[in-house]
């Protein structure tokens, strides 16, 4: 799918992806994140515990929620803390918050024990975002964070976003917005041979 | 009292109908409880009903 | 209906609270003189026995799951004609209480047959339909459950309660019809012995005190489902509502 | 047939020919279910072929009404069903097309499978012949009572076996006269007729209620 | 839901509803649909055939496709010509398209005899246009209809909606962008209290 | 078990419970089935007694493969599959976690209404209690073994009918150890440990294999 993609991100450092719909940004996320095979090629994370692999190290925060409407908000994310297995790595100081102190932060404290089923995807999306603070993991892998979030969540979402780069954590995110990041690299994705890309390629 | 021969099933049937009422009403008066519960937790939080049961009647 | 004209559910509160504590007390009166009578005043019968005594409450209770039925397909109706309010809240509350009376009735009619057929259970026409009956009480329980939005969990249970109505009909025939053709003969049938006013009273007084039972009962669940949709109503606000900070900016949710 | 309704049926029966073979999903459950029981009940072939219609239709009744949770789902998915809606089409009439569309393509399948299962079942040809006629004439009412279960369960993404939940009650008298039917016409002292006039009876009733039923809820499953 | 609405539409006009995310477009274009029940007021439309309810005189052109992936491009378009009911009101002339005339003016002519599943977004949202063009109806009510199009496409749209108004035709449209429509009314709607909105009103 | 596969446990088992989970639709199948089968065969006791083992076990069968659709399919659709993937836990865990807190949502309720149906099939005591026996040390593993079938269907929308047909070949031999060592409880001369034993072997067997199968096809399923 990409040809001739290579990148180095070195610590405090934000890789912001463009380029145009359906280029492959946020297959190049899931790629990342290890949902996707490798073709070919690799992703190295060094400074982590070395029997890791690098998307164990990487929180993912794609389009969809992974909120369970029957559960309360709480439980949601008490279940994400408790399960995913935080990780560290040198020179990455990521500040953790309680559940209730991240929902607070997040302005959805309120909620907190209303069942999810009754957040507005604003919300649910403020509320998957709050995972990201209750498990330190210093890679951020985040597919177009600031959709359905209005101006306020966005604000906050890049002061978060910026907090992490500060603790010396990482992020890419794939994005059609501007975002005032602090210490940004941009990769710009364009098609090779646009005609060729979803093909399978076996059979060219 | 003599029941006879059978009194093991009278008995038993008598018995299983009082607890089939009393899980009846077991979760009729718990799930009032817990209805409360919930309205009242709501109140605290500051969250009413824009006209409460106390208020004048004939509003509604 | 008797709580026709209670339709707006403020309204009808204020009637359960009001007529709750006489209902109740009349339907521990009944029971009380009921359940002395099939003790202690009514005879045992001349071919049953003792066991006998189990009828005033298998038959009190096979009615009442019967009726409790009724009730939900003259809420259903309420709910799909007049879409009135609380024909719904009727018809949710109604089941589980109809489920347990057919309960009651299966319970107690297999502890009657062991004595008198000698088996807890055949595939006889009444009890098989009673046993569909109780079936159809609970997926309707469980549609309910399943489904998030009372309002169309209602809806979809008032449908399936109708073509259930008109389906009770059919399984009792045909059944009958069923049993008739593979039926050995050995399997006693049994039609009720001839009812003597001596068991007749005691029968009628705990009937009568089944019935006040559902309607103590009904109308407390009644309530509950109506604070309960109250609960959802608040909390759909709670989530909705402004986030602490300044309230005044007039911000539906996002 | 109107030309509209002859546009809907060959949609639909286009549909689950091509779409993952469904109807084949059905016949292999069916099968599935008939192979299971000799399994359970062990080999005596002289209890196999006296149970044999009953196990072949309980199979075709549990095939029937679990492959009926699609239905009306894939078109409320993907926002179908709000356009037949409003196209002023009669929706009872559209349930029971559809419903006609679904049995051509999965239910007759399963009737034609019968007589294959029965060899397993060790049937002899008569009832071989009695359980398939009984199963061409019963299946349908299956999937109209189906479809009720279809329509009240459209919303919810779990619809299988809640559908066969709703649905079982609602279909038993057709099992039960569809298996007397079959079971007179091999013993014969008893009338054939009789049982089987009713099933047919059984599924006219079912060609009305059930559209009239999961009309109704589809309207209200719309909003 | 609403609160005091009320509007009234000439032949030949569209109205352009606005508002805020959430506020209740979609549900009022569903209302106008018949896909929602009326709690109270009513819909008319005059002009038409007397015995049919408003909505059969409309088309419903949503967010969600209504696109078979198995079924071939025109043989989608095809179904919904046949299957939706036209209707004749008096000053209304619309002109119809042959579905295949339809799907050339769309510009998907070459994809026809493709299976729908290999269209694009876009082109999957064309199909689903074109549907408007071989039924004959007065109204069109359109949910946010240049979503997932480019600006190719958005212009076409906007002329094909032109077309329909300079016919006699109406149009009820939901949008966030500018529309450059011919004869435009505006309804914005406003949140009267924003927090009672979705309450389920008996009960409180 | 450690916190992580506790919290996971907990989540699973509190989704099924509460408004929209499925624990009890399960149980209500298992009586749909088990009431229907006398509709079909009619009432002869005798013959629902000899029989009675093999019904139970058959309903049950059913009711847990059926019952496995959304298993993994509830966790894809939301996002939640890959954050899991993604998580720093084994999968293969994690699934062995899903299928207990699945099994006791809605294999143990299973288990427990056993007996009150083996009532209405006219089993004895004994009978009864063997067959409960067999089927609580035999659920868990069709449970694992439609773990696979879950997995293998969990991109397909159409799960429940096709996760039958792909699971029942699987569950066969557990159906036969099974029935067989319920029916050895009953007719005395043959042992009831030596078939009871190979189940629960089985049922070993399928909590290594089936976890592996299942985590192996979620990991392709991802991409
Ligand atoms: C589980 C088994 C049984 C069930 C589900 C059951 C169900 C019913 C039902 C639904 C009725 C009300 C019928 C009506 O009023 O039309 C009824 C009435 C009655 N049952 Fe049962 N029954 C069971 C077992 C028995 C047994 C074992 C006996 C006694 C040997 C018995 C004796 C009666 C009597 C005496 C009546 C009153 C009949 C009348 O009103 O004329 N039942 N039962
Ligand atoms: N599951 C899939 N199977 C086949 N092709 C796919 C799949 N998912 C994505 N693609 C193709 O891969 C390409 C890249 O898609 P991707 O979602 O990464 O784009 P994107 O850059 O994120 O676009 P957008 O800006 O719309 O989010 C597209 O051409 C798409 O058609
Ligand atoms: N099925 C539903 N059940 C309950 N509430 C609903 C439902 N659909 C919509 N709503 C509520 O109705 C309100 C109006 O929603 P609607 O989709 O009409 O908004 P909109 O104006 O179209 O917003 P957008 O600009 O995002 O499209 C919202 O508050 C929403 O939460
Ligand atoms: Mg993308
Ligand atoms: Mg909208």
């Amino acid at each position: 799918m990409f040809q001739d993609l290579s990148f180095t991100l070195s610590q405090g450092t934000a890789l912001v992806v463009t380029g145009a719909n359906g280029i492959g940004k946020s297959s190049l996320l899931r790629t990342l994140a290890g949902l996707v095979a490798l073709a070919g090629g690799a992703i190295r994370f060094d400074g982590g515990e070395d029997d890791r692999p690098a998307h164990e190290h990487a929180h993912y925060f794609g389009h969809q929620d992974s909120v369970k409407p029957a559960l309360s908000v709480l439980e949601n994310l008490e279940f994400w803390q408790s399960f995913t297995a935080p990780t560290a790595a040198t020179g990455f100081t990521g500040d953790l918050h309680k559940p209730m102190g991240a929902l607070e932060l997040l302005g959805i404290g309120h909620t907190a024990h209303l069942p999810a089923a009754y957040l507005s995807a604003g919300q649910k999306r403020r509320l998957s975002l709050s995972r990201l603070l209750v498990t330190a993991r210093p890679i951020w892998l985040m597919d177009e964070p600031t959709s359905a979030l209005d101006k306020n969540s966005e604000a906050l979402l890049l002061s978060l976003m910026n907090g992490h780069l500060e603790t010396g954590g990482l992020i890419v995110t794939a994005t059609h917005t501007q975002l005032a990041l602090a210490k940004v690299q941009t990769l710009h994705l364009k098609a090779a041979q646009p005609a060729e890309q979803a093909l399978e390629e076996g059979f060219l | 009292m003599d029941l006879g021969p059978h009194a093991g099933f009278i008995l038993a049937s008598y018995g299983l109908c009082l607890m089939t009422a009393l899980i009846l009403i077991a979760w009729v008066r718990l799930d009032k409880a817990a209805q409360e519960k919930a309205l009242n937790d709501l109140a605290d939080r500051g969250i009413k009903r824009a006209r409460p049961e106390d208020r004048s009647s004939e509003a509604s | 209906m008797a709580f026709w004209d209670y339709a707006n559910p403020t309204r009808f509160l204020r009637f359960v609270q009001a007529v709750l504590p006489w209902l109740t007390g009349l339907c521990l009166l009944f029971f009380a003189v009921g359940l002395y009578m099939s003790f202690f005043v009514a005879p045992e019968d001349y071919q049953q026995g003792d066991t006998v005594r189990i009828m005033y409450i298998h038959v009190p209770a096979a009615w009442l799951c019967m009726m409790c039925y009724s009730v939900m397909t003259l809420s259903s109706i309420g709910t799909l004609v007049w879409k009135h309010p609380l024909a719904d809240v009727s018809a949710k509350s109604a089941a589980p209480i109809g489920a347990a009376f057919t309960f009651m009735a299966l319970v107690t009619g297999a502890l009657w047959g062991k004595p008198m057929w000698g088996t807890y259970w055949v595939w006889d026409a009444r009890l098989t339909s009673v046993l569909v009956l109780f079936i159809m009480y609970l997926g309707l329980m469980t549609l309910w459950r399943t489904m998030e939005d009372p309002i169309k969990a209602g809806k979809a249970a008032a449908v399936l309660t109708l073509v259930g109505a008109l389906n009770l009909p059919i399984i009792k025939f045909s059944v009958d019809w069923w049993n008739t053709l593979h039926q050995p003969a050995s399997v006693m049938r049994f039609d009720g012995p001839t009812i003597h006013p001596d068991i007749l009273w005691p029968l009628l007084v705990m009937a009568v005190a089944f019935t006040l039972m559902f309607f103590v009962l009904h109308l407390m669940a009644m309530r509950n489902e109506i604070l309960r949709r109250r609960v959802r109503a608040l909390r759909m606000r709670a989530a909705s509502a402004a986030q602490p900070a300044p309230a005044g900016a007039a911000q539906p949710a996002e | 047939m109107t030309s509209w309704a002859m546009a809907l049926f060959q949609r639909d029966l286009r549909l689950s020919v091509r779409v993952g073979g469904s109807a084949l999903v059905g016949v292999l459950f069916f099968l599935a279910v008939v192979t299971v029981i000799p399994f359970g009940v062990g080999p005596d072939l002289n209890l196999l072929a006296r149970i044999g219609p009953a196990i072949l239709w309980i199979g075709a009744l549990l095939a029937t009404l679990l492959g009926l949770d699609r239905l009306f789902q894939a078109d409320r998915d993907d926002g179908t069903l709000d356009l037949m809606l409003m196209a002023g089409r009669p929706l009872e009439l559209v349930v029971l097309i559809k419903c006609l569309a679904h049995w051509t393509a999965t239910g007759l399948p399963l009737v034609v499978a019968a007589p294959v299962l029965g060899i397993f079942l060790n049937l002899d040809p008569v009832s071989m012949a009695a359980v398939t006629a009984t199963l061409l004439v019963g299946t349908p009412a299956l999937t109209l009572i189906g479809a009720i279960g279809a329509s009240l369960t459209v919303s919810l993404r779990r619809g299988g076996l809640l559908l066969a939940v709703l649905g079982v009650p609602l279909a038993i008298p057709v099992l039960i006269f569809g298996v007397s039917s079959a079971d007179a016409a091999i013993r014969d002292p008893v009338p054939f007729l009789t049982p089987f006039l009713i099933l047919c009876a059984l599924s006219l009733i079912a060609a009305v209620i059930g559209p009239i039923a999961s009309a109704t809820a589809l309207r209200f499953a719309s909003d």
